[in-house]
């Protein structure tokens, strides 16, 4: 291919989009095709449903976005399930019994200290040249270790408004489905928007595709490391604070912190994010979270039993991952 | 026409301060000195510990991390990773157990069997199917406890004491209750895996394959059948480790070995494999599990509340691969 | 399902667990399947059991609510966490019964074992075993969880009648038989332990002194088939098993059924642990099951609220499952 | 010589030196750029030229040693800080991000689109679309983008390492024009490689190092090719490469042949015939299929049409063991693609051994005398030889032909050998190759130096658009009737 051949494909092309969006579009319909199966599986679906898959995928939604941004910088987070708990525990600590308005300042600082948190994890692994995997699977230990100092027993709370903001109900579950959408549409847009037209943002994607020819080209790729894991860290503690918006109490057990880190990886794989970093985008990760919360109501609704169920559920992404991959070798292989 | 260089390579090699070079290239003389640093801190918190019996137990509880943590390096140096290990250890204990009725032999024989078919699947799922191997052991992992749970109500119903032969190579020792049978086991396979890395072509394969599998293809080599072996002894292993902690335990349930899946990562990366392939060895690996065999010792004899031990573990677990990185000069 | 209207005769029970492959519940869902089968009025169990969190347990919830149960039987993560969605739950008129656990939500039926009684009865046992003197190891579950936290305080309302009695070691088992087993390792060679004290994490502890080669000690465990077996079978092993049956489950399902059927249960029933001790080999006898897993409770007739045969728990077959 | 008096050089290092670990890759680098002149940086494949660009490039800092730019003494601790200082540079190995578009590489950087397009209409590279991805793009193509990056920073020294290596003549000529605009603007340019011609036609001066330490600043017109050579390699090298080129080889058995190959829009129906004992030479400009034509043949890919025999019988390759197993081996165009980075040269020499099951328990038993005799026979550096990747762009090379050595083949598929190595080592694989045809190998020869084929081959046939559109004898062939014919003009046309 010449500059005159490579030059084809100023106007838009469908074989182009689908080359580059073609995942994150097709994770989307598979969700949206799965919804439609729910409903028609259940005697009745409408807004209890809707909002009940929306804001229960929260915590996993965000947990996504934020092992997605960390992922594409060529890192990897094994923390961000006892982020998510050690967030959720130091919120409903300090949330208990305050008004709505002291305990969104108390979200943004929760989120703050995420963020910082989790920056300093990402200068450690940049001044230490200890692989991500490592530090993470280390500070996973510590962090859940600090949630149960912070919370020793399940408890705490937090504001109606706040529930209310996460989940649409100040109970915590209901049948206005809007505001949880919401919560899911704005932080994932706005976390697209940053990593693709911004300086910083392609500057993630370009030390996790290449540090090398990042550095060469004077991007400061251990920078957009820490930036990475600080951005991580945010999204894993809005998971913690949308946790708490859905049971209205902390917990602080290390088992769900492991569960969801394992999951949240789960999603960016099926969302389109290679491991390896520079490819794929939170916007896929952010439908698979939402897939993998609504696959085991499916299943059950289809009178699978559980333990069948898991084993239906493993198997099904399994071959998802299989056909595309298989498709992915199709179109390298062709023309 | 052959114009040969020796000289140059005289000339060519700086002084290098004696024992840097020594460390650096001998990263596992770091392990070991932590080790011991280790076992010593143990010991001033309950001295009790350096007794023949404390040191024995460190083997005995590192022995079945040690044997699984192989598995995880075997696979990490071809780039890939077994999140898997915990059930399919689990998977062939609780085989192992519901089997030993009928004779030890036949229990470990099915045992090995579970993990080395779990294994081959996990293998044609990465190698020939091309599934991430995150996603491909850990929908296993979760198909297996699915699958075992349903089982244990039907045809894996009754017993699960494990028969008597097991228990002593898994929990017995000699020589005056000193040596631990598992450690015997751990130590045939470390020399089995070790002289298989380093003196066999699969082993040559395994390191290539983790370090570029283009050029390997390249090179005219079938990467899947190095994939589907490295899966298969991966799972073998694995199942091995769980027969071996079925006799520790003297029982088994469904839940026998899944805390040890993030361990047996943790140790083979402590001892200086890459997770991104290509690099390390299982000598690392072996320190690396006895570090950390020690290490929850060591925080037992702590008493202090979970909250602490965590955070401590941690701690210790980042400061140890830090030094490693350290003094290696590995980036 | 749907018990809405009156001439229909038959219900449908949904059931939400949140730990999976875990003996214990295991069994208590066979419970609640045994208990669904002989009442006879239940044609389907829909089970909800994943490894999860109280977010992920409030999805199982509203899923069950969605696919239209008439009674929900939980497990719960949490005291309070899952208040909100049980009283939607009830608000559309299904019945929800909390086993095992308490939930504090207006109008749920709860059907507990005495867990402060659990800590505290085993205790006892053990501190007079050692004529009040001595050093005990408490071997705990998880640091946090309410389960443990009222065994602990039970456990140290019983510590404060033996003065004698020093606790030489705390140790947190995660509940898990393999974890609970290296700690025992450690602390017996350690050596200076008098008796020990476990939050249901028995049979490894049993194994690790076997291992060690040491001396047993008293040991206080659970109703678990393989502990109960070491009771009676093992040489020089005096100890107690302290029941803790997961059969509470058929409790709840029983409960759930009366709720449904009209009948008026009481809305929170606690169980009071038996302790059975390895000198009372006839009960124990009567509690074990050679061809039962270790992690097994044969104690699963609980007058008057379950009406199944034991040998229906271990089918662990529901209605409408062949 | 060095610098007229009284003109202030633009850079100048003093005493510059670099070590890796234990590896010395620099000793003592004295430079000296003038302003307005094209300065060539010459040396033989690990004499450290790669190594001092990335010190003036601020990506690795030198342990000793200072760098002045117009007489001012400057740290450059980050590339950034270079780039500040007037310094911008075109790696060796291309420094755009893969899984970014054209557009978003620039706007990684700060660099303004509409410089970059101007530059790139000047090397008629002008249709480039700015969204396509990096890794869409040939390399060539990405040569000339790293180029017009560089120049629109604006650097009063442009520094460009061995950026024609990878590029065929016609697109090597743009880059010369605006080598000479910039120089005519009053800046200068560091220029790298490995092709004396360019240099003898291109630079004022030449500074050349040997070993990591400046040998010889002169200019090249006064001391000549041969001057040249013989400072980079402290030695008088006899004859130039392809002298070693034996009495034309007896044509032997067909031992590969390729029956109407079509591929994509790729390949278009090519055929030709190899004979076991003979180098057939194949010519081309940039896109015109060869990549593609290799890959088919190496066994990469499945042609979609035609036929590839071997003695006689078909290859239906599922991967490249079917075309291994055969004896149907290839040398890659890019060396990255066949490297072990992080293993030993000897790991990487070995690993085709282990091609079959029943080789995987044990290590070869011959397995070291055989890498010994292909490091022997290749020469190959094995300073950094625990770890390929640290070796010289040339070094690396070097392994990837010589695993083939050791593993034993029929047929050799050469792509591009020979880029980006300096002319000893160039006549060593040159007359590798030719010893290997006369023991009976059949060796097919992509090089984008025409000049070369000739001295080489004994065939050529010329490749465009896809299809084989002339054949031409060694002997008669020249590097413009191969030019010719390689723009599609058939030589009779020409006459
Ligand atoms: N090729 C590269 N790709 C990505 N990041 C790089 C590269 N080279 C350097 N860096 C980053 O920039 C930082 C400074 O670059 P530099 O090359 O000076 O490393 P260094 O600190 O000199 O290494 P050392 O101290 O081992 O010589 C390093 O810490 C590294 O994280
Ligand atoms: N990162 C590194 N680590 C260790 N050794 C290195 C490293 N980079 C270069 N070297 C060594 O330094 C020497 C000079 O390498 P360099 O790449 O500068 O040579 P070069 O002149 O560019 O060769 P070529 O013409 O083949 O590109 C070589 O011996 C090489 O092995
Ligand atoms: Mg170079
Ligand atoms: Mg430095």
């Amino acid at each position: 291919m010449t500059a005159e051949t490579a030059g084809r494909s100023t106007r838009f092309d469908w074989s182009t989009w689908l080359r580059r969006r073609g995942w994150t579009a097709g994770v989307w319909l598979l969700l949206l095709l799965m919804i439609l199966w729910y409903s028609a599986l259940i005697p009745k679906f409408g807004g209890f449903q809707i909002a009940s898959i929306s804001k229960n995928s929260l915590p996993l939604v965000y947990l996504a976005i934020g092992q997605a941004v960390i992922v594409i910088a060529g890192g990897i987070d094994l923390s961000v399930g006892a982020m998510l708990i050690l967030s959720n525990s130091i919120a409903a600590q300090l949330m208990f019994e305050q008004p709505f308005g002291v305990t969104l300042a108390i979200a943004v600082l929760v989120i703050l200290i995420g963020a910082v948190i989790n920056g300093v994890v990402g200068w450690i692994i940049t001044v230490s040249r200890v692989p991500d995997i490592v530090v993470t699977l280390a500070t996973s230990f510590s962090l859940s270790g600090v949630a149960l100092l912070v919370l020793p027993s399940p408890g705490g709370g937090t504001s109606e408004g706040f529930r209310a903001m996460f989940t649409g109900s100040t109970t915590g579950s209901g049948s206005n489905f809007w505001p949880s959408l919401v919560a899911i549409a704005i932080p994932m847009a706005l976390a697209a928007w940053w990593m693709k037209n911004t300086r910083t943002g392609l500057s993630l994607y370009a030390t996790g595709s290449s540090p090398t020819a990042a550095y060469l080209s004077g991007v400061r790729t251990a920078r957009a490391k820490i930036v990475s894991y600080a951005v991580g860290g945010g999204f894993s503690a809005l998971a913690g604070l949308s946790a708490l918006a859905i049971t209205g109490s902390g917990e602080s057990r290390a088992a769900t912190g492991s569960l969801f880190t394992l999951r949240s990886v789960a999603a960016i794989v099926l969302g389109g994010v290679a491991l390896t970093g520079g490819i794929g985008s939170v916007v896929g990760a952010a439908a698979a979270g939402i897939i993998l919360f609504t696959l085991s109501p499916i299943l059950s609704a289809m009178g699978i039993d559980p333990n069948s169920a898991q084993v239906v559920q493993g198997v099904l992404i399994v071959v998802v991952m299989m056909v595309a991959g298989i498709i992915e070798l199709r179109r390298q292989r062709a023309g | 026409m052959t114009i040969s260089n020796a000289p140059m390579i005289e000339m060519e090699v700086l002084p290098d301060s004696k024992w840097r070079t020594a460390l650096r290239d001998h990263p596992l003389l770091v392990l070991g000195i932590v080790l011991i640093a280790l076992v010593i801190a143990t010991a001033i918190i309950e001295p009790r510990y350096l007794g023949v019996s404390g040191l024995r137990n460190t083997v005995l509880i590192a022995a079945p991390l040690g044997i699984m943590a192989a598995a995880q390096t075997i696979l990490m140096l071809t780039g890939g990773i077994d999140l898997s290990v915990g059930m399919i250890a689990t998977a062939a204990a609780y085989v192992a157990g519901n089997q030993s009725p009928n004779g030890a032999a036949i229990a470990i024989v099915l045992g090995l069997l579970v993990g080395v078919v779990a294994g081959s699947v996990n293998g044609v799922g990465v190698g020939l199917f091309r599934v991430n191997p995150l996603i491909m052991t850990l929908a296993m992992s979760a198909i297996l406890l699915g699958l075992f749970t349903a089982l244990s109500f039907t045809v894996l119903q009754g017993s699960t004491t494990v028969a008597q032969f097991i228990k002593t190579i898994g929990g017995g020792s000699f020589l005056g209750n000193r040596i631990p049978y598992n450690a015997l086991v751990w130590a045939a396979v470390s020399v089995l895996i070790i002289y298989g890395l380093r003196r066999t072509g699969l082993g040559r394969l395994l390191y290539a394959v983790g370090d570029n599998p283009i050029a390997v293809r390249l090179a005219g080599i079938r990467i899947w059948q190095v994939q589907i072996a490295a899966y298969a002894i991966a799972g073998l292993l694995a199942a091995l480790a769980g027969i071996l902690l079925a006799g520790r335990t003297g029982a088994v349930d469904l839940q026998l070995a899944v805390n040890f899946l993030l361990p047996s990562v943790a140790a083979a990366v402590i001892g200086g494999t890459s997770i991104f392939g290509g690099i390390g060895s299982y000598s690392g690996t072996i320190l690396g599990a006895l570090i950390l065999g020690v290490l929850t010792t060591m925080l037992t004899f702590l008493d202090a509340g979970q909250a602490i031990q965590q955070i401590v573990y941690g701690g210790i677990v980042l400061g140890l691969a830090w030094l490693y990185a350290r003094v290696t000069g590995t980036s | 399902g749907g018990g809405d209207s009156a001439e229909d005769e038959t219900y449908t029970i949904g059931v939400s667990n949140t730990l999976a492959g875990n003996g214990w519940r295991e069994q208590m869902i066979c419970a609640i399947k045994a208990q669904a089968l002989a009442s006879g009025v239940v044609d389907e169990v829909v089970l909800q059991n994943e490894n999860t969190d109280t977010t992920g347990q409030i999805g199982q919830i509203e899923s069950l609510i969605s696919q239209g149960v008439d009674a929900i039987i939980i497990n719960p993560t949490e005291r309070e966490g899952l208040n909100s969605v049980i009283e939607e739950a009830i608000s559309q008129g299904i019945v929800v019964v909390a086993v095992d656990q308490a939930v504090t939500a207006e109008g749920a039926y709860v059907a507990t074992n005495d867990q402060v009684a659990y800590g505290e009865l085993g205790a006892r046992w053990l501190f007079d075993q050692l004529g009040g003197e001595g050093n005990v190891v408490e071997m705990r579950g998880i640091d946090g969880v309410p389960a443990d936290t009222d065994r602990h305080a039970g456990f140290e309302a019983a510590l404060a009648d033996y003065p004698g009695i020093t606790v030489s070691q705390e140790t947190f088992t995660g509940w898990d038989p393999t974890t609970g087993g290296q700690q025992a390792l450690d602390i017996i060679s350690a050596g200076d332990v008098d008796g020990i004290w476990t939050s249901g994490i028995d049979y490894t502890v049993v194994e690790a002194f076997q291992s060690a080669g040491a001396e047993f000690v008293p040991i206080v465990g659970a109703d678990n088939n393989g502990f109960i077996d070491q009771l009676l079978n093992v040489e020089g092993l005096t100890g107690a098993a302290v029941t803790n049956p997961p059969a509470i489950g058929g409790v709840g399902a029983a409960i759930a059924i009366q709720a449904l059927t009209g009948e008026e249960p009481e809305q929170v029933v606690t169980l009071t642990p038996e302790v059975f001790a390895s000198d009372d080999q006839a009960s124990l006898e009567e509690l074990f099951d050679p061809d039962q897993q270790v992690g097994w409770s044969t104690y699963v007739e609980i007058e008057p609220y379950t009406t199944y045969e034991a040998s229906q728990v271990s089918d662990c077959v529901g209605p409408g499952e062949e | 010589m060095t610098i007229e008096p009284g003109v202030r050089p633009l850079l100048s290092t003093r005493a510059v030196a670099k070590s890796f670990g234990n590896v010395i890759a620099l000793r003592s680098v004295e430079l000296d750029v003038a302003p307005g002149e094209i300065h060539a940086l010459l040396g033989a494949n690990g004499a450290g030229k790669s190594t001092l660009v990335k010190i003036l490039s601020g990506v690795y800092q030198a342990d000793a040693g200072d760098v002045e730019v117009e007489g001012e003494s400057v740290r450059l601790s980050t590339p950034a800080a270079a780039v500040a200082a007037g310094l911008a540079t075109v790696f060796q190995d291309p420094a755009l991000i893969p899984d970014l578009t054209v557009g978003q590489n620039l706007r990684l950087t700060g660099i303004d689109e509409g410089e970059v397009r101007v530059w790139l209409e000047r090397m008629d590279g002008a249709s480039l679309d700015f969204g396509a991805l990096i890794r869409e793009l040939p390399l060539p193509l990405l040569r000339l983008l790293d180029l017009a990056r560089a120049l629109a920073l604006e650097p009063s020294l442009l520094m460009l390492d061995e950026i024609t290596a990878a590029l065929p003549a016609d697109q090597a000529e743009h880059v010369f024009t605006v080598m000479e605009e910039w120089r005519s603007r009053g800046n200068s340019v560091l220029f790298i490689t490995h092709r004396l011609g360019e240099v003898m036609r291109m630079c004022d001066r030449a500074t050349v190092l040997r070993d990591g330490r400046t040998v010889a600043s002169v200019a090249p017109q006064e001391v000549g090719e041969s001057g040249l050579v013989e400072a980079m390699l402290g030695e008088v090298v006899h004859g130039e490469p392809g002298a070693v080129r034996t009495a034309r080889a007896g044509v032997g058995q067909v031992l590969l042949e390729a029956v109407d190959i079509g591929s994509g829009d790729k390949v278009n129906g090519v055929s030709f015939r190899l004979h076991a004992g003979e180098v057939l030479g194949l010519a081309a400009l940039e896109g015109q299929g060869q990549d593609r034509l290799f890959e088919v043949l190496a066994g990469d890919r499945r042609p979609d049409r035609g036929e590839i025999l071997v003695k006689g019988a078909s290859l239906r390759a599922r991967s490249p063991y079917d075309a291994v197993a055969r004896g149907v081996v290839l040398v890659p165009p890019d060396r990255l693609l066949a490297l072990l980075p992080q293993r030993s040269v000897r790991e990487n020499l070995g690993l085709p051994l282990y091609d079959r099951i029943r080789r995987w328990f044990s290590v070869a038993r011959d397995e070291k005398e055989k890498v010994a005799d292909a490091i022997d026979r290749l020469s190959i550096d094995t300073r950094a030889a625990r770890q390929a990747g640290r070796l010289s762009g040339g070094n690396q090379q070097k392994v990837v032909l010589g695993r083939w050595l050791t593993a034993g083949f029929q047929v050799l598929l050469c792509f591009d050998p020979t880029r980006g190595i300096d002319v000893r080592t160039k006549a060593q694989i040159y007359g590798l190759i030719r010893e290997l045809a006369a023991d009976g190998a059949a060796v097919l020869l992509y090089t984008s130096e025409l000049a070369e084929i000739p001295l080489v081959c004994d065939r050529v046939q010329v490749l465009y658009r896809g299809s084989i559109v002339d054949e031409q004898p060694a002997e008669s062939a020249t590097e413009e009737s191969l030019l010719t014919a390689a723009h599609g003009i058939r030589s009779e046309e020409v006459a």
